[in-house]
């Protein structure tokens, strides 16, 4: 078994409006030393023990998982050893 | 002439579509599950509104994946007037029939209300019936409607006179260059925010939507005479 | 936790774990007398969700019996899903409201959400076709963060979930006072249509018959919903909290059409959503109702954790699920009916004809208990009333007229008081339009939708003015059922029957049982004169913050037909030239009024009176008159009084203004909160038709074309100036602009 | 300047009607090695130079940035030299 976490994140250039907002938040919080925030997707999957199990993820990510018009993405793969 | 409403699981605009046709326009149309391979019985196919899957993940991003893509695109190749609304715009761009891409209203919440709209380009399939540069009112009823492109993108879209809706006023989502509607290259696929199938019986208020399904109409009648 | 561990009879007996399940000890008494025996863990905690107030209305149902429940239309009142109301051409309304307090209070997006969802469940339950939701809300004010956060995250989690599924939220009301801050309200109102051959019980008949699971899978979410909504709320309530119920609109709208269709077929016996105490109560019921009973197989119950106990899966509040009975031998159509849907529908068990309600896991009987003892029962509670020693003071106070030196200041404050604000913020983030039936829009009186195919319309309100209440529950209920009925009267309709949202405190303190008393004679009295049975409702008690109560806040969700679509009125004024009128003298009232908060801060005194036989008359009178077409516009006069509600009727209106003249002592002329009024405009070519259906209106003024208000005195003094553009933005600002102030 | 990066997911326990559907689509792509799909929040925070940053984030995480009552969350501090 693999455990897959994906994160996604925005494009550079993309505006955030999420992430503005929190930003706003946080600054109304007093929090003013955060400089930007940027918010994204983490995703974790579980998948069986595949071939090529690189490859899977990168055309499942690119297919569905992110739109790679707005949208970066980076992956893990580890290998999970159930008993 | 004979339209497709596009039913997705999680659709629910499909029956203000429908009744827009029917009622409205007086025309044939029918539902259409989103597992039906052939659209060759229709003239048009009408991408309703909704929560396609939930909209989860990312609006329209899953019905992508639809069955019925493949003959929507096919449909598209034919040059058959292609409508996409609120939802079926998403899905349009997730699925790169329209270029762009759909983000988070700016103010971070649903809204619904009537805008006005202005029409930019009326010499397409869809906008023959209004005027050049007419303020229409239609109402809007969206969460992710801050439509997105890349510079390149834009130029393209002016140039090529892609743009027939823009938002007049108020922008109410915080889309790119007041963008409220956008067509293919080719002129026969258009994705708008904005819902034309509300604003076809003035007992609810407006009827300025209507035009836009008048106009595919007559696309369709002239083209019908001349090839017939 | 697994079976193995679960403490045994003689553990739950000696240590009295019952009671932190919620049951007392009498109850446990009560439940060994029925069954003979010690009840097993499972068993407990089927009595425990069974016999709570929640499910089985024990402190309440005293109460509730007074209300009238009868009438020419009512096809079914309370005691299903939903109540049913005959509209003519075979076809029904079918509507009921349902709280969902303290789990907003909680996790408030989702605590919104699944309120929401279970109560568009109950609607489509009865095969109604849901097409409406409505709310009510209650929340502290708008000057502490946490208030905020609750209030945007409700409105988002009721946006959320009603515009995913595609039924249109068109209407509701919100209120803004302390006595919210730690508690607030949520309820939720949903309205379908339904044609009268396709009216469904929940019912389990027929031995034999399959009993069938569909929709979403069960998890451990939720246990002890049913016992927690029917406990007060302290600070620790956000430590122990229940795991979180989060809504899947995108499944209930699956779930939803698979069941209307389901309902067509023949081979449906009886059906029931799974709602509080989830399987537990949905079964149980299902089986009483039909003197049956049934035995579920719990290995066969879709799972979506592993290793749930049989406790675990009869407890779980899981959202989006139905119990379906359905005839033997049938039950392949059915799984292929719902896998068109993507959704699944599962055998789980089989009607029985010895009235035991059986579970078996891993094939071993895990409870054995009569279907009745769960269902009918629960013991009946008669609480000790006595009037609080507040009433008798407050009934004692002098009237007293706030003073105001400022008319045209005042009513700009009113304006931009939260609770008379602009609701806009609130509604624009609902889909109002879906479903293109939206006559009236939310913004006026009640919200007004089109039967598609016949000439007919809904109209459909919400309201209770919880103040008025908390002076004199008694008064208050009776204007609470008469303010809905003047809402759906103004918008054209004829006032049918109404669903009640009872909330209040903890019922075993003798004066807030002495406020559920006297509110709920006070709502039967209105609904007996005004001819609006009561069809159903649900019960919110323990509604309290650290010992302090809310506001009695019984909800009246009301339904009216709407004859002809030509009869629908709203509020606004139309025409430069319209003439106004007032229907209903005026008092100096002001005990719960806005005025009284802005002045003294507070509320105190006594409630505006109400007649119900005036109120009766005049809502007749007013309603011939409308359908006579002689009305251009109609609003009534509630919060903030006379002034509040002509600028109301000139809010959103492009470039009218109106000029009137009002008698007698001036503050009250402008702010007194009596009861029974209406202003309303009138073509002058329907001058006199208008005169002659409604005797007593009082010609006070015109529409103009000025865009001021202008209200002049008995001497023809101004007392009110002012741009209606200026009002016009206050009003609608003073939401967003609280939301947006840091405090 | 610390760039923080949040990861937040649902508890154990919580439906999460996202990674259900995702999951879904996956499969019906004939991606059926996946077992199962969760969906949460991926941020990134650039932070200026602060005394006692570790102290800051976990506050921030715990008024703002997730919803204790459904959500756990866990952050990675990186200090980032900028030039
Ligand atoms: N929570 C809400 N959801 C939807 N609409 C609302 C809500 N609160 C208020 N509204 C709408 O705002 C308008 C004014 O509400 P309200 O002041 O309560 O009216 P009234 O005093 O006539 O009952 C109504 O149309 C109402 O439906
Ligand atoms: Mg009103």
């Amino acid at each position: 078994m693999y455990k897959v976490k994906v994160f996604v994140t925005l494009k550079n250039g993309v505006l955030d409006p999420q992430g503005k907002a929190v930003k706003g938040a946080l600054h109304s919080m007093e929090y003013t030393a955060v400089h930007d925030v940027r918010i994204g997707k983490y995703m974790e999957l579980e998948i069986e023990q595949l071939d090529n199990i690189e490859k899977t993820v990168e055309e499942m990510c690119h297919r569905l998982l992110t739109n790679p018009v707005m949208e970066d993405y980076r992956y893990e793969v580890e290998e999970v050893i159930t008993p | 002439m004979k339209f497709a409403v596009v039913v997705f699981p999680g659709s629910n605009c499909d029956i203000d579509m429908f009744h827009a046709v029917q009622d409205g326009l007086g025309e044939e149309v029918e539902y259409v599950s989103h597992t039906t391979t052939d659209l060759t019985g229709y003239d048009a196919i009408l991408l309703p509104g909704g929560f396609s899957y939930g909209d989860y993940l990312r609006t329209g991003a899953i019905a992508q994946f639809s069955p019925i893509m493949a003959a929507v695109k096919e449909a598209v190749e034919q040059g058959k007037p292609i409508l996409g609304v609120c939802n079926g715009f998403q899905i349009l761009l997730e699925s790169g029939i329209l270029p762009g891409a759909m983000k988070r209203n700016e103010h971070l919440k649903f809204l619904c209300q009537n805008v006005q709209l202005k029409v930019v380009n009326n010499e397409s399939m869809f906008t023959s019936r209004y005027e050049k540069e007419e303020i229409i009112t239609i109402p809007i009823a969206h969460g992710e409607g801050n439509y997105d492109c890349d510079q390149e993108t834009l130029d393209q879209l002016k140039k090529n006179n892609q743009i027939l809706f823009q938002y007049e006023g108020v922008n109410p989502n915080g889309s790119k260059e007041n963008i409220a509607g956008i067509m293919n290259k080719s002129g026969n696929v258009l994705g708008m925010m904005p819902h034309p199938e509300r604003a076809v019986d003035s007992l609810l208020g407006c009827a300025d939507g209507l035009r836009l399904f008048q106009s595919i109409l007559t696309y369709w009648r002239e083209k019908h005479v001349i090839t017939s | 936790m697994s079976l193995l561990l679960e403490p045994n009879t003689t553990k739950i007996k000696e240590e009295k774990l019952y009671r932190e399940m919620g049951l007392s000890d009498e109850e446990f008494s009560k439940i060994e007398e029925l069954l003979g025996r010690v009840p097993n863990y499972t068993e407990t905690g089927l009595f425990s969700v069974m016999w709570s107030e929640h499910c089985s209305y024990k402190t309440s149902k005293p109460i509730l019996k007074k209300f009238p429940t009868k009438g020419d239309r009512v096809l079914q009142g309370p005691g299903e899903g939903a109540g049913i109301v005959d509209i003519n051409d075979g076809q029904a309304v079918v509507f009921k409201i349902e709280s969902h307090n303290h789990p907003s209070a909680i996790e408030p997006y989702q605590g919104a959400a699944t309120g929401v969802g279970g109560i568009i469940r109950d609607v489509f339950s009865m095969g109604a076709r849901p097409i409406a939701l409505l709310n009510s809300l209650r929340f502290g004010k708008l000057d502490n963060p946490r208030v905020k956060y609750l209030f945007e995250e409700v409105v988002a989690g009721i946006a959320g979930y009603g515009n995913c599924i595609g039924i249109p939220t068109v209407g509701g009301e919100i209120q803004f006072d302390d006595c919210y801050k730690g508690n607030p309200l949520v309820n939720a109102m949903c309205v379908g249509l339904i044609n009268h051959e396709d009216i469904q019980k929940g019912q389990a008949k027929g031995i034999g018959n399959t009993v069938m699971y569909v929709g979403a899978s069960t998890g451990r979410d939720g246990i002890h919903g049913a016992t927690f909504a029917s406990d007060e709320l302290t600070d620790v309530s956000d430590e122990d909290r229940p795991a979180v119920q989060v809504g899947d609109p995108f499944m209930e709208k699956l779930l939803m059409e698979a069941c209307l269709e389901l309902i067509k077929s023949d081979a449906l016996v009886g059906i029931q959503d799974m709602g509080a105490a989830g399987l537990t109560s949905s079964a149980s019921e299902m089986a009483s109702k039909a003197g049956t009973g049934i035995e579920l197989n719990l290995d066969e119950v879709p799972q979506r954790e592993l290793n749930m106990t049989p406790y675990e899966m009869m407890l779980s509040e899981s959202q989006e699920r139905m119990l379906v009975v359905i005839k033997k031998g049938r039950e392949q159509e059915v799984v292929d009916l719902f896998k068109n849907y993507d959704l699944e529908a599962k055998s789980v068990g089989v009607v029985t004809d010895n009235q035991r309600f059986r579970l078996f896991h891993k094939g071993e009987v895990v409870a054995d208990v009569p279907v009745d003892a769960l269902a009918e029962d629960a013991p009946v509670y008669y609480m000790p009333s006595k009037e609080p020693a507040y009433f008798k003071e407050m009934q004692e106070l002098e009237i007293a007229i706030p003073q105001v030196s400022n008319y045209n200041e005042m009513l700009l404050k009113l304006l931009t008081q939260p609770t008379i604000a602009s609701k806009e913020w609130v509604y624009n983030q609902y889909d109002y339009m879906i479903r293109t039936n939206t006559v009236v829009a939310p913004g006026s009186d009640a919200a007004v939708l089109r039967i598609r195919g016949t000439n007919k319309a809904l109209a459909m309100t919400t309201d209770c003015n919880s103040r008025y209440l908390y002076l004199d529950p008694e008064t208050g209920g009776k204007i609470a059922v008469a303010e809905a009925a003047r809402n759906i009267v103004c918008s054209g309709g004829e006032p049918l029957a109404i669903t009640d949202g009872i909330n209040f405190g903890n019922p075993e303190k003798p004066e807030i049982f002495w406020q559920l008393e006297k509110a709920t004679d006070g709502m039967s009295e209105a609904c007996e004169r005004l001819q609006t049975p009561v069809i159903g409702g649900n019960v919110s008690l323990y509604n309290e913050t650290n010992g302090k109560a809310i506001y009695p806040t019984p909800i009246v969700g009301m339904v009216g037909l709407v004859h002809d679509v030509e009869h629908i009125t709203t509020q606004s004024f139309k025409d430069v030239g319209d003439l106004i009128y007032v229907i209903g003298e005026t008092k100096p009232e002001f005990g719960g009024s806005e005025l009284q908060q802005i002045v003294d801060g507070d509320y105190s005194g006594k409630a505006p009176t109400i007649d119900l036989q005036v109120e009766a008359k005049r809502q007749k009178q007013l309603l011939e008159a409308i359908q006579a077409n002689a009305v251009a516009s109609a609003h009534d006069l509630s919060e903030g009084g006379f002034a509040v509600a002509l600028a109301e009727c000139l809010m959103g209106t492009s470039s009218l203004g109106a000029y009137v003249q009002v008698t007698g002592e001036e503050v009250s002329a402008l702010f007194s909160e009596t009861q029974s009024r209406f202003v309303v405009s009138v073509s002058p070519n329907k001058k006199e038709a208008f005169e002659q259906k409604v005797k007593e209106a009082i010609c006070i003024g015109h529409v103009t074309n000025n865009g001021l208000i202008t209200i002049i005195n008995e001497n023809g003094n101004p007392l009110v100036e002012m741009n209606v553009s200026e009002m016009n933005k206050a009003w609608k600002g003073a939401i967003p602009c609280l939301l947006k102030s840091e405090a």
